[in-house]
This record gives C-alpha cells, structure tokens and sequence, in this order.
C-alpha cells in the first residue's frame, strides 16, 4: 500500500520535502515505516528515533498499524507556545 | 456588560496578529469571578543569545485537534466557564503574542491552576513548531530534547 | 511592538473602568516571554444569591502603601520584568473588572507563581472592602471572618 | 492628646461616620484605643475585637503606641480584589 507522510520543522528541512510516499506491506507498524524511512531518507536517519508520528491526526505508538489512506505525519519534537 | 453564560471553546490557529481584547472578551461572561490571561510573547533573548524574529509552523488539523482535547480534559478537570486558546503562526517579530489562553470561572484558583495547565501541555503535545531567526544570521528549528541535530546544545528545553 | 526593558511599578488605584488593553501594555517589554494577566471580576451570583451591583471602598494612601509593598516583595521573590496592578473602587455593575494584576517574566512559571501570589496577598492584606447590593434590594459590606455582623452567615470567606 | 480614627465599610456605617476624635493619654495602645473606642461609640463594640487597626497607612499591633497627630484607621476584614 501507498503511504503519504508529511514532514514538518527539523524533518521537512532535513529531507528537503513536506511529504513523502512510501510503498508499504498491507499492516505495517510505525515502526516498520520508521525503519523504512531512515533507509529512503538518509538524511532522517539522525533524529528518526527521537520523532513521534501522528496517524489521523492523532498520536500512534511503535506498535500502531498504519492503514492504506491513512495520513501519517513525522512530529519532531514539539516547541509550540 | 451584561452577558450571560455561554460556555463556549475558542481554538484559532491564526496567521494575524492576536487580538488580545477578543480573546478576554471571548470568555467574559456574568458568572465569572475570575479571568486569567496568559501570552506567550517572542522574547529577544534566549540564554545570551539574540533573536532576530522567530516563525511558527504547525500541523493544522492535528494542532487544533489536540488544543480541542486539552479544552475537554481542562472543562472536566476545572469549572471552566469561558475558555480560549489562539495560537499564531507564521513570521513573528520580538514583542509579539505568540499564543494566548484564556479561562473564566467563578473563583480564582481553577483559573491560575487551568491556565497553567492548558499552557504546560500544550507546549507538550500540540504539533505547533518555532524556528529561532538569530541576529546573527543563522537560523534553527527548536526541538526540546532533540539530540541529535546539527547543535544539540541549542536545543535543551527552553520555555516562555 | 520593539521596545526595551522598562521594569516599571504601576499601581493606581481608579474610579473608572479598567483599561486592561493599557495595563498589559505597561508590562509589555521585549525580553518577556510569559505575560500573565488576572482579572477579578464582579459576579452575578454568591452562593445561590443574585447581586445586582457592588460598591468598593479603599482607604487610598494605605492601600497604595501595601500594593507598593507587595510588588517589592515580588520582586525580590521572582524575576518580574514588569508588573501592574490597578483596583477600582467606587460603583460597579456585574460583569466589570474590579481588579486587574499583570506580570511578565522572561519564563512563565514565575509569571503564574508571582500572579497568584499578588492577587492571594491583595485579598488578605490591602484595605479595600466590596459591598454587595443584592438583587433583593438589601445591601451589605463583605468582610470575611467576622462573625459578630448583622447576617454572620454571609460573611464566610469568598473569593473571586 | 487628641487622635482621630477613620472608619470604612461596616465599621463606617454601625458608628454612622467616617471618623472619630479620641482623647487618650500620652503613650495609649491601640489595645487601650480601642477599648476606649468601644466605650464612645457602642455600636462598634461587637466588631472592634475582630478588626485590625493602622498608624501612619501601615498594620499595626495591640502593642503599637498612638503618638500625638498619627493617622490611625480602624480595618475591618478586607474584601477588596
């Protein structure tokens, strides 16, 4: 399945982009898709382990499934306020 | 002023300036006996160095979701009457607001206590982004607790 | 807004309306970044009784003193750039601000702790008392903790 | 010597005015004015036990001495704010 994710602050200017697609296998974690995105973004390698991701708007864990259309998003910490 | 009770949530995500009058008038209301303001303001200074401008990004839809669910667990945690948050994005010069929340109860405590809640956690979990625009040219994303950047030591936990 | 640190007291103690626009400019400077702002408004409802109006009366020169006192105390207790507050006294309708106490602060846990602090120690120490003209008609000064009055049981302590 | 007392919110309205002249002996407390003060005016006598009085805009104690032109104010319990 084709996964959409969008990039913000330190990870949008890390990798050069708002938003990247990946080609994942149907029930795919976040953590598969981390891993999968430190290897097509070399450039991500380095903060990917200290970045939370949002499914739908809403914080996912290591172990939440991402499903085909859902809107992933790469939140580096946050600084808000 | 007469106004009754409405009880209703303000959560703007603005690129303008935020007016700071609208929002104390958002929560006004008969029944409050208290009304605590906080503003987050861009201060010039950040550990000797200077800042120049600062821009705010955010994830929209996730930002204002997450503000809605702060909202909901103040309004059960505290006898909120009125309550509101804007949060500004975009280029800011120093001096200016950066984020306002607003709450109305009718006694003093539930006001300090929630207002100091609602901008503690927001600063934690809200999906909102501030870019430190230095004097000297240069310019960093901050990322509390993000080690691994290009100059970690900017980027220990610094709050406003 | 650019605009240097100033560190200015402001107390007054006014018949008109509060201008709670100009009270956040006077603690406005470019090196804050928290700015606290608590309103004590006049509420509709005390316990279950409806006031239609409440009248303020100080004693000016000592209250001036003691609300002098308290921003120095503050001061050296917390790192305030500025700090404002302004009473009303005279006649107020309900929904009116009868107080207002600002702060900034490089950090806003300060700007919560001296705000609570001020406003906690302005309600015990400052000689200012609020009458309450109840919608019954009948009229009656709010002096907490004493017993030996007319109506003891509304006189317990309440806070706005 | 002579000392005048203001009185505000109750207290103002049980003595019916807004100040009062005591004379008291060179050297008087605020404990001994304020047992004369409940003499001359009877009405406030139920709530002077329980009011604090002020010399020169500052609180003072049952210790403190009157001296001869300080300004002393009678302070009921405060509800300003």
């Amino acid at each position: 399945m084709n996964v959409r994710i969008r990039l913000f602050a330190v990870a949008k200017d890390l990798a050069g982009r708002d938003s990247i697609s990946l080609e994942l296998p149907a029930g795919s974690t976040i953590a598969q898709l981390r891993a999968r995105l430190a290897a097509e973004v070399p450039p991500l390698a380095g903060v990917l382990p200290q970045v939370l991701f949002a499914i739908g708007s809403e914080y996912a864990t290591d172990d939440s499934v991402v499903s085909a259309g859902s809107e992933v998003a790469c939140i580096p910490p946050v600084s808000g306020g | 002023m007469h106004k009754g009770y409405l009880g209703c949530d303000v959560i703007e995500i603005v690129n303008e300036p935020i007016d700071t009058a609208a929002v104390l008038a958002q929560v006004a209301t008969d029944e409050a006996g208290a009304v605590l303001l906080f503003l987050g303001t861009t201060r010039a200074g950040t550990r000797g160095r200077r800042t120049a401008s600062l821009d705010y990004e955010c994830y929209g839809e996730m930002a204002r979701n997450q503000l809605g669910e702060l909202e909901a667990v103040a309004r059960k945690r505290w006898p909120l009457l009125g309550c509101a948050i804007v949060h500004r994005v975009g280029h800011l010069k120093i001096g200016e607001v950066s984020v306002a929340v607003a709450v109305s109860t009718a006694h003093r405590h539930a006001a300090f206590e929630a207002g100091q809640w609602l901008i503690d956690t927001l600063k934690e979990v809200v999906p909102i982004w501030k870019k430190e625009n230095w004097s000297d040219g240069e310019s960093q994303w901050v990322h509390p607790g993000l080690t691994t950047s290009v100059r970690p030591d900017d980027n220990a936990r610094h709050d406003g």
